[in-house]
C-alpha cells in the first residue's frame, strides 16, 4: 500500500522536475532540478530493493556528476536567461508526444515474456550489496576493471582539455564589468573582520 | 491503489525518457543539451533497475552501474569540449556552433 | 561462308570508325559505300538462305562469359531476314537523302553506320544478353543523331526517348535474368542462348511476371498506349535521317522483341494476355489516329500514325495463327518502307520550305508534280490500298486477327477509313487547292539526290504490293515453326486451342 | 484455240493499264499532247474488240478460267491472281469496254483545252483498268483490289480540277472537288469496312475466297453465318453504289470533269455494287438469305423514290442526271434483291449506254454554256445544238421506258417482276417512281432545250461539240434504241451460267403483261405531256420561275437532300474533328503529362531531402530524432504485431479444442 503511494510520490516530483530541467528558460534553476530529479530516481532504486544502486547513484550521480557541472557552470555566463530560437517547436513536441505515446502504448501492452530466465538469480537472505558484490567480482569483472580505466581516462581528458591556460577568464569580459559596475580596484578587502 | 507491476515503470521510464528526448530536440544551448542526456539516462537505468527487480535478475543493476560509469566519464568529457568550444565561440549555442556549413 | 552474319553485324561498325580517316567533303560517299556493301551482303543472305526451312540458319556460336553461358551466339530465320535487308536499305537510302552540306558529316556517317550495326544486331543474335547489350547500344548513336541535328527542343526530346525506352528495357532485363535463373534452377547450368530457353516449361504465374517484365520492355519501344509519348516529340525533333531510321527499323524492335521472346518462351501467358494486349492495340489504333487528324504539323500526323499502324502490327503478333503473325511480320516491313518514305518526303518538304505546318503550303501539286505523285502513291501505301506494300500486311493481320475476335477486328478494320480520313486530309491541306502562298510558287520538284533515294521505295512499294510471296514463303515458314513450338509447350489446354495451325504440316 | 482465248483476256485486262501508263509515264507533266488520247482510246477499243470476241466464245464455247500467279499464300491462304470469264462478267466487260471508248473518244474533245490533259487519260484508262480487274477476278479478293482501286481512280477523277478553291456550303454544295473527291474515297471505303468482314467470314467458314469453291460451300453453312455474310458483302455494294445510307458522295462527285462523271457515276463505278450481289447470287438466292434478299429490294425501291423525289426540283443539270443515276440503281437493286438477276443485270447494261448518252449530252450542254449547270440560265438551245438536242431527247425516252426503246424492255421487266413476286407496295413505288423519272428527265430535257431563250441576255453563245465527238456519240444513241430488242438473245445467253441466275415469270403475270406494261406507258407519256405543258412552252406561256414555291417547305426539304448532308456533316464531321482535337489534349496534358510530373517528382524531392545536409546542427537532431521516431515506431508495430498474432492464435487455438 505504502510502496505505491511512495511509486506514485517518486513518479510524479521525477516527472515535474524533469520537466523543469527541459523547459527552464534559467540554466541554473534548470541544474537544481536535475539534481533534485536523481534524487527521487534514487528513491525508486530502493523501492526496487536495489540499495546499493540507490546509493552509487546518489553518491556517484547526484554528488559527483551534478558537482562538475556546479564547477562546469562557473565557466560560462551562467547569470542571463539563454533566449533560445526555436525554428519549429511544434516538430519538437510532436516528436517527443508521438515518442511518449508509443512507449505507453508499447509498455501497456501485457508482456508474455515466458522464455526470460534470470541469468544471476537473486541469492535469499544476502543483502543486496553483497549479492551486487558477488555478481559484479565475478561475472562482470573484466567489465568493471574497464569502467575503472575508462574514468581514469575521463579524468585525464577532463583535466587537460579544461586545464589550458586556466587564468584566461572567460567571464571577465567588460559587459560582465560593467553591469556588476564594481570598479576593479574599488574592492576594499575589510581588513580584519569576518 | 492497485499493485505496481513492471509495466508501470517501464512506462515512466519512457515517459521520462521522451522528456530527456523533447528536451535534447527543443535546446540550442548545449549545456542544457547535456541535462536533457542525463534526463535520459536516468530514465533508462530506472526501467535496467525495475527488470532486474520483477525478474529477479541482478543483471539489471550491473547494467545500471555500468551506465552510470559511463555517464559520469561522459559528463567529464563533455565538460571539458564544451569548454573548449566556449572559448573558441563565445557562447553556448548550437545555431552558432554550427560551422560545418553543407 | 557461313560467318556472313558476323561480317553483316560488325563490317558497319569496323566500317564506321575507320571513317574517322576519310576526310571530310568525300564523307557521304564513303558513307554510301560502305552502306551498300553491306545491303549487298544482306541480299547475298537472303540468295543463299534456304526458304523451305523454317528454322534458325547460318548459326554462329563462340561464348564470351562460359561460367554464365554467355555467347555470341548469332542465326536468321524467316522473320529476322527480311527485317535486317529493309534495315540495311533504309540505311543506305537515308544516307542518300543526307543534305551535302548537313555541318560535321563526318560524325553523321560514323553513327549512323553504328546505329546500323546495333540494329542488324538485335535482330541477329539469339543470345539473351547480347540481345540486350545491342538493344541498349541502339539508343547512343539515336540519341546523339536526335541531339546533335534535331530542331529546337531536340535535348528534351533526346533525353526524354533515351530515358523512356532504357526504363523499360531496365525491366526487360530483370526479367532476362529471372528467366535464366529459372533455368539454371530447373537444369542446373547457366545458359541465355533463346533456342535452350525455349525448351524449358514454365509454371502460368511464372509466365505471368516474366510476361509483364518483357512486355514493360518491349511496349515502350513499340510504342505501345500508354508509352507513346516519347514518339510524337522523337520524331517532331529528330532530323529527317534520325526520323527515318527510327520509324523504319527502331520501332519494329519492339515487335520483333514479342515474337522473338514473348511468344515462343511464355505461350500460355501470350494467350492469357490478348485481350489485354487487344484493348490497348485498339485503342493504339483509334485513339492515335483521330489525333493524326487533329495535328497542324505534317511530321507529327505522320509520327501518330505510325503509332497507329504499331497498334495493327501489335494485333497481328498476338492473333495466334500462320496468317495473322506472317501478316504482322510483313506489315512490319512495308510500315518501315512506307513510313520511313513518308518521313523522308516531309522531309524534302521541310528542306525547302523551312517549315512542317501544313497551313503552309497548299496547292503543292501545281508546283511541284513528281514530289505529289510519289506522295501519293506513299499515301495510298499508307492507307492500305491493294497491290501496294501496305494493304497485303494489313489485310492479313485483320484476317488473321478475326478468328481471336470478331468485335476487335471490326474495330481494328476501322483503321482503313480513319487511316484515309487523317492522309486525304493532311494531302488535301498540303496538295489541292490553290497555291496559298506565293512564296511556295518557286519550289523546285524533287532533285536527282532526292529521287534516288525515293525511287527505290516506290519501286518496292508497288513490287512487294503485286508480288510479296518471295518475302511471304520464308516469313510463313518460320511463322509456322513458332506457332508449332508454342503448341507443344503450352501447359493449358486453353492455349492449345487458341494457336491455331495451319493445314499444311509446318516443317 | 484455248492458248489465244487466254491471251484474249490478258488483252482486255492489260490494253487500258498500257493506255493508262503510256499517258501517265511518259507524258506526265508533258503539256497537252493529242497522241495521249488517241492511243487510249485505241488501246480501250482494243479491250472492247477482245472483249466482244470472249463474250462470243463464251456464248458458244462457255467461261474461260485462267490463272495468272499467286498473290498471297500464308498459311492456309493462298490467293491467286484468277481470272474468270463467263456470262456474268464478259457482259460486265462489254458494257464498260464500249462505254470507255466512246468517253475517251468525248474525253479528247471534251478535255481539249486542259492544261492537265494528259494526266486525265492516265487516270481514266487506269481506272477501266481498275473496273477490268473488278469485273473479271475469280475470287473476292481480286475483287477487293478492282474495288478499291475503282475507289482511287474515282478519287483521283473527281479531284482532277485540284486547283479550285474551296467553296462554303450554301453557294456550292459540294464546296470543291478536293473535298468532294476526299469524301467519295472515305464513304467508299466506310463500306468497304463492311466487304473486308465479309471476306474474312467467307475466309475463316470455307477456307478459301476463289468464287467456285465458295458458292460450293455456301449451302451447308450455318443460316447465321450466311446472313452476315449476305450482310456484309452488300454493306460493302451498298457504298459502292450509294445506295441509301452512304449516298451523299454521288451528288458531290459531280465536281469531276463529264466524261468522268459518265463514265464513273453513270455507268460502270457505281454498278459494281450491283455486280457484286449478282456475281454472288448462289449466295442471296438462298432461302436462309430471303429476308436479306427483301432488305436489298425494299432499300432499293425505297432509294428510287428517293432519289427519284429529289431529282424533281433540282437545278444543276449534272446534279439531276447523277440523281437519275442513283434512282435507277435502285431499279436494279430492287430486280436483284427480288431474284432476278439477270433482269437486274441487262437493265444495269441498258441503263449504261442511255446514262452515258444522257452525261455526255449534259456535257455538250455545259461546254456550250461555259461551264454554266443551272437550268435556269439555258432555254431553247436545240435551235443552237441540234445534235446534242436529239441524242438528249433519245437518252430521256429510253430512260423514260416508251414503247420499244431500252428503257421499255429492262426497267418494265423489273417492275413484272416486282408484280409476279407478290409484293405490291414495291410494284405500286416502282410504278409511280417511273412516271416521276419520265417527268424529271423531259423537264430537263425541255427547261434547256426548249422554252425562252434565257441564255441571251446573260451573254452565253453556246455552239455545239466538234463533229467528230457527236459521230462518237452514235453508237450509244443506237444501243438506246436497240438494246431492248435484243433480251430474248440475252436471256438464252445469260442462262447458260447457273439456274440461280435464271428467273421466269409464272404464266399468270404473262398475261397481264401487256396491260402492266401498258400502264407504265400511260403514266410515262402522261409524265411527259406535265413537263411539256410545265417547262416547254414559249412566249406567253413560257415557264415563270415562282419565288413562293421555292421557298416551301417541300421544296427546302428536297434541295437539301432531306438535310441528309447537313446531318452528316453535324453530327458526324464535327464531333469527330472535336474528339480529336479533345483527344490531342488529352495526349498532351495527361499520358504526356504524367510522364513530365513523374521527371519532375524526383527533381523535387532531391530538393526537399537537400535540407538534411545545410550544416545546422538542430536541424540534424531534428532529423536524428525523427529517425529514431521511425525506428521505435517499427520496433513497435513488429512487437505489436507478433503480439497480437500469437494472441489470437492463442484464442483461436483456444477456441478450437
Amino acid at each position: 500500500m505504502y510502496e505505491s503511494i511512495a511509486f506514485y510520490v517518486f513518479a510524479i516530483s521525477t516527472t515535474i522536475l524533469f520537466l523543469i530541467t527541459v523547459m527552464s528558460k534559467n540554466v541554473l534553476y534548470a541544474m537544481t532540478a536535475l539534481a533534485a530529479g536523481m534524487v527521487m530516481i534514487s528513491g525508486f532504486f530502493f523501492l526496487l530493493g536495489a540499495d546499493f544502486l540507490g546509493v552509487v547513484q546518489l553518491v556517484v550521480y547526484v554528488g559527483a556528476v551534478m558537482a562538475l557541472y556546479a564547477f562546469g557552470m562557473m565557466f560560462f555566463d551562467a547569470t542571463k536567461d539563454i533566449k533560445e530560437k526555436h525554428q519549429n517547436p511544434a516538430l519538437v513536441f510532436l516528436l517527443g508526444g508521438l515518442m511518449a505515446l508509443v512507449f505507453v502504448v508499447m509498455f501497456s501492452a501485457p508482456i508474455i515474456g515466458d522464455n526470460i530466465k534470470a541469468f544471476y538469480p537473486v541469492i535469499e537472505g544476502v543483502g543486496n550489496a553483497q549479492a551486487v558484490g558477488m555478481v559484479l567480482f565475478t561475472k562482470y569483472l573484466v567489465p568493471f576493471e574497464v569502467a575503472g580505466l575508462l574514468l581514469l581516462v575521463a579524468m585525464i581528458a577532463g583535466i587537460i582539455l579544461a586545464g589550458k591556460k586556466m587564468d584566461y577568464s572567460l567571464t571577465e569580459s567588460e559587459a560582465a564589468d560593467e553591469e556588476m559596475k564594481i570598479e576593479p580596484n574599488s574592492i576594499e578587502i575589510q581588513k580584519g573582520d569576518a | 491503489m492497485l499493485e505496481i507491476g513492471v509495466n508501470h515503470y517501464l512506462i515512466l521510464s519512457g515517459l521520462l525518457f521522451s522528456i530527456g528526448f523533447m528536451g535534447v530536440l527543443r535546446r540550442k544551448n548545449l549545456l542544457m543539451l547535456f541535462f536533457a542526456t542525463e534526463v535520459m539516462l536516468n530514465a533508462v537505468n530506472i526501467a535496467f533497475a525495475a527488470i532486474g527487480n520483477y525478474y529477479g535478475d541482478l543483471s539489471g543493476q550491473m547494467f545500471a552501474f555500468f551506465v552510470i560509469a559511463v555517464a559520469a566519464s561522459e559528463v567529464a568529457v563533455g565538460l571539458g569540449l564544451l569548454i573548449l568550444l566556449y572559448k573558441k565561440y563565445g557562447s553556448l549555442d548550437l545555431d552558432v556552433i554550427s560551422s560545418m556549413k553543407g | 561462308m557461313d560467318a556472313i552474319l558476323s561480317i553483316l553485324i560488325f563490317f558497319p561498325a569496323l566500317a564506321g570508325f575507320l571513317g574517322f580517316i576519310v576526310d571530310k567533303n568525300s564523307a557521304k560517299v564513303y558513307g554510301i559505300a560502305v552502306a551498300t556493301i553491306e545491303l549487298l551482303l544482306a541480299l547475298w543472305l537472303w540468295a543463299k538462305f534456304d526458304t523451305t526451312n523454317g528454322g534458325m540458319q547460318f548459326t554462329e556460336k563462340v561464348s564470351l562469359i562460359s561460367d554464365f553461358g554467355i555467347s555470341y551466339n548469332v542465326g536468321v530465320d524467316g522473320i529476322s531476314l527480311f527485317i535486317v535487308i529493309m534495315a540495311a536499305l533504309i540505311t543506305l537510302l537515308g544516307i542518300i537523302l543526307l543534305r551535302p552540306d548537313t555541318k560535321n558529316m563526318k560524325n553523321m556517317i560514323v553513327s549512323l553506320l553504328f546505329l546500323e550495326m546495333t540494329m542488324v544486331g538485335v535482330f541477329l543474335t539469339l543470345d539473351a544478353i547480347v540481345f540486350y547489350l545491342f538493344w541498349e547500344l541502339s539508343l547512343v548513336p539515336m540519341l546523339y543523331i536526335i541531339g546533335a541535328w534535331g530542331g529546337p527542343t531536340r535535348v528534351y526530346a533526346a533525353v526524354k526517348f533515351f530515358l523512356y525506352t532504357f526504363v523499360g528495357s531496365l525491366i526487360m532485363l530483370v526479367g532476362l535474368l529471372s528467366m535464366a535463373y529459372l533455368y539454371h534452377d530447373a537444369n542446373g547450368v547457366w545458359t541465355f542462348s533463346l533456342l535452350d530457353w525455349y525448351t524449358l516449361p514454365l509454371t502460368e504465374t511464372q509466365q505471368f511476371w516474366l510476361f509483364l517484365a518483357f512486355f514493360a520492355g518491349f511496349a515502350i519501344k513499340v510504342p505501345m498506349f500508354p508509352f507513346h509519348t516519347w514518339l510524337p516529340h522523337a520524331h517532331g525533333q529528330a532530323p529527317t535521317i534520325g526520323s527515318v531510321i527510327l520509324a523504319a527499323v527502331l520501332l519494329k524492335m519492339g515487335t520483333y522483341g514479342f515474337v522473338r521472346f514473348s511468344l515462343p518462351i511464355l505461350p500460355d501467358a501470350s494467350v492469357t494476355f490478348t485481350p489485354f494486349i487487344m484493348v490497348l492495340s485498339l485503342i493504339m489504333v483509334i485513339y492515335t489516329a483521330m489525333i493524326a487528324f487533329a495535328q497542324k504539323d505534317m511530321k507529327q500526323v505522320i509520327a501518330y500514325s505510325s503509332v497507329s499502324h504499331m497498334g495493327v502490327i501489335m494485333l497481328g503478333v498476338f492473333a495466334m495463327n500462320a496468317e495473322g503473325l506472317g501478316g504482322s511480320v510483313f506489315l512490319m516491313l512495308s510500315h518501315g518502307i512506307v513510313s520511313g518514305a513518308l518521313f523522308m518526303l516531309v522531309g524534302v518538304i521541310y528542306e525547302r520550305t523551312g517549315t512542317k505546318i501544313m497551313d503552309e503550303f497548299g496547292g503543292l501539286a501545281a508546283v511541284m508534280p513528281i514530289y505529289a505523285t510519289v506522295f501519293g502513291i506513299m499515301l495510298m501505301a499508307s492507307v492500305g490500298l491493294p497491290l501496294t506494300i501496305g494493304f497485303v500486311g494489313e489485310f492479313l493481320v485483320l484476317l488473321g486477327f478475326y478468328q481471336v475476335s470478331p468485335i476487335g477486328t471490326i474495330l481494328a478494320a476501322t483503321t482503313i477509313i480513319i487511316g484515309s480520313v487523317y492522309m486525304l486530309a493532311l494531302f488535301k491541306k498540303s496538295f489541292f487547292g490553290p497555291v496559298r502562298h506565293e512564296k511556295n510558287l518557286g519550289l523546285k520538284d524533287l532533285d536527282k539526290r532526292e529521287l534516288s533515294a525515293l525511287i527505290p521505295l516506290v519501286l518496292i512499294t508497288i513490287w512487294l504490293g503485286v508480288y510479296p510471296n518471295p518475302v511471304l514463303g520464308p516469313i510463313d515458314n518460320s511463322a509456322q515453326k513458332i506457332l508449332v513450338d508454342m503448341e507443344n509447350r503450352a501447359i493449358s489446354p486453353a492455349t492449345k486451342e487458341a494457336i491455331i495451325l495451319s493445314k499444311k504440316e509446318a516443317n | 484455240m484455248d492458248m489465244n482465248m487466254e491471251s484474249l483476256v490478258y488483252i482486255a485486262l492489260f490494253a487500258p493499264f498500257v493506255g493508262s501508263m503510256f499517258a501517265g509515264l511518259l507524258f506526265g507533266n508533258a503539256p497537252r499532247t493529242h497522241l495521249t488520247g488517241i492511243v487510249a482510246s485505241i488501246l480501250i477499243f482494243v479491250a472492247f474488240l477482245a472483249s466482244a470476241t470472249l463474250a462470243y466464245h463464251v456464248a458458244t464455247v462457255g467461261p474461260v478460267h485462267v490463272k495468272m500467279m499467286d498473290w498471297i499464300t500464308i498459311g492456309d491462304l493462298s490467293i491467286p491472281f484468277g481470272f474468270l470469264v463467263d456470262q456474268i462478267s464478259v457482259t460486265m466487260m462489254v458494257v464498260v469496254t464500249l462505254v470507255s471508248t466512246i468517253v475517251h473518244i468525248y474525253a479528247t474533245g471534251y478535255m481539249d483545252h486542259d492544261k492537265s490533259y494528259n494526266r486525265f487519260f492516265s487516270y481514266l484508262s487506269a481506272f477501266v483498268f481498275a473496273m477490268m480487274i473488278l469485273v473479271m477476278s475469280d475470287n473476292f479478293a481480286g475483287l477487293f483490289i478492282g474495288w478499291e482501286g475503282v475507289g482511287v481512280c474515282s478519287w483521283l477523277l473527281v479531284g482532277f480540277w485540284y486547283h479550285k478553291k474551296d467553296r462554303p456550303f450554301e453557294e456550292n454544295p459540294s464546296i470543291s472537288p478536293s473535298w468532294a473527291a476526299n469524301e467519295a474515297f472515305i464513304m467508299n471505303r466506310v463500306a468497304d469496312l463492311g466487304m473486308l468482314v465479309g471476306i474474312f467470314l467467307i475466309y475463316w467458314n470455307i477456307g478459301s475466297l476463289q468464287y467456285d469453291v465458295v458458292f460450293e460451300a455456301m449451302p451447308n453453312l450455318a443460316d447465321g453465318i450466311l446472313v452476315s455474310i449476305a450482310i456484309a458483302l452488300f454493306i460493302g455494294a451498298m457504298g459502292k453504289s450509294a445506295q441509301f445510307p452512304l449516298h451523299t458522295w454521288l451528288t458531290d462527285a459531280m465536281e469531276g470533269p463529264t466524261p468522268v462523271s459518265a463514265l464513273i457515276h453513270a455507268a460502270t463505278m457505281v454498278t459494281a455494287g450491283v455486280f457484286l450481289v449478282i456475281r454472288s447470287n448462289p449466295l442471296y438466292s438462298l432461302d436462309a438469305v430471303s429476308g436479306v434478299s427483301m432488305f436489298i429490294a425494299i432499300l432499293g425501291t425505297f432509294v428510287a423514290f428517293y432519289a427519284a423525289s429529289m431529282a424533281l426540283i433540282a437545278r444543276d443539270i449534272k446534279r439531276i442526271v447523277a440523281l437519275s443515276t442513283l434512282s435507277q440503281l435502285g431499279y436494279m437493286f430492287a430486280a436483284a434483291g427480288l431474284g432476278a438477276y439477270w433482269i437486274a443485270l441487262f437493265h444495269l447494261a441498258a441503263h449504261a449506254f442511255f446514262k452515258a448518252l444522257l452525261f455526255l449530252g449534259a456535257g455538250n450542254v455545259m461546254h456550250a454554256m461555259d461551264d454554266e449547270l443551272d437550268i435556269f440560265k439555258m432555254g431553247g438551245l436545240k435551235t443552237a445544238m441540234k445534235a446534242s438536242y436529239w441524242y438528249m431527247g433519245i437518252a430521256s425516252f429510253a430512260l423514260a421506258g416508251l414503247p420499244f426503246m431500252a428503257g421499255f424492255y429492262s426497267k418494265d421487266a423489273i417492275i413484272e417482276t416486282a408484280f409476279n413476286e407478290g409484293t405490291f407496295i414495291i410494284w405500286g413505288m416502282l410504278v409511280i417512281t417511273a412516271g416521276m423519272t419520265a417527268f424529271y428527265s423531259f423537264r430537263q430535257v425541255f427547261f434547256s432545250f426548249h422554252g425562252e431563250k434565257r441564255y441571251e441576255p446573260l451573254g452565253f453563245h453556246p455552239h455545239d461539240m466538234y463533229k467528230y465527238v457527236l459521230i462518237a456519240m452514235a453508237p450509244l444513241a443506237i444501243l438506246a434504241v436497240s438494246f431492248g430488242w435484243l433480251m430474248g438473245y440475252y436471256k438464252e445467253f445469260i442462262y447458260g451460267l447457273n439456274e440461280s441466275v435464271q428467273y421466269e415469270m409464272s404464266d399468270h403475270t404473262h398475261h397481264l403483261a401487256i396491260y402492266l406494261a401498258a400502264l407504265v406507258v400511260v403514266i410515262a407519256i402522261g409524265a411527259i405531256f406535265l413537263a411539256w405543258k410545265k417547262y416547254g412552252g414559249e412566249g406567253d406561256k413560257a415557264w415563270k420561275r415562282d419565288e413562293a414555291f421555292e421557298q416551301s417547305f417541300i421544296y427546302k426539304l428536297l434541295e437539301n437532300q432531306y438535310y441528309v448532308p447537313k446531318f452528316y456533316d453535324e453530327f458526324i464531321v464535327k464531333p469527330y474533328t472535336i474528339t480529336s482535337a479533345k483527344f490531342w489534349e488529352i495526349d498532351k496534358a495527361m499520358v504526356d503529362g504524367s510522364v513530365d510530373k513523374i521527371g519532375r517528382a524526383c527533381l523535387k524531392i532531391g530538393d526537399t531531402t537537400r535540407g538534411m545536409q545545410n550544416g545546422n546542427l538542430s536541424s540534424y537532431l531534428n532529423w536524428m530524432g525523427l529517425g529514431a521516431l521511425i525506428l521505435v515506431l517499427v520496433a513497435a508495430f513488429s512487437t505489436i504485431t507478433t503480439e497480437s498474432i500469437v494472441e489470437c492464435l492463442r484464442a483461436v487455438a483456444g477456441k478450437g479444442e
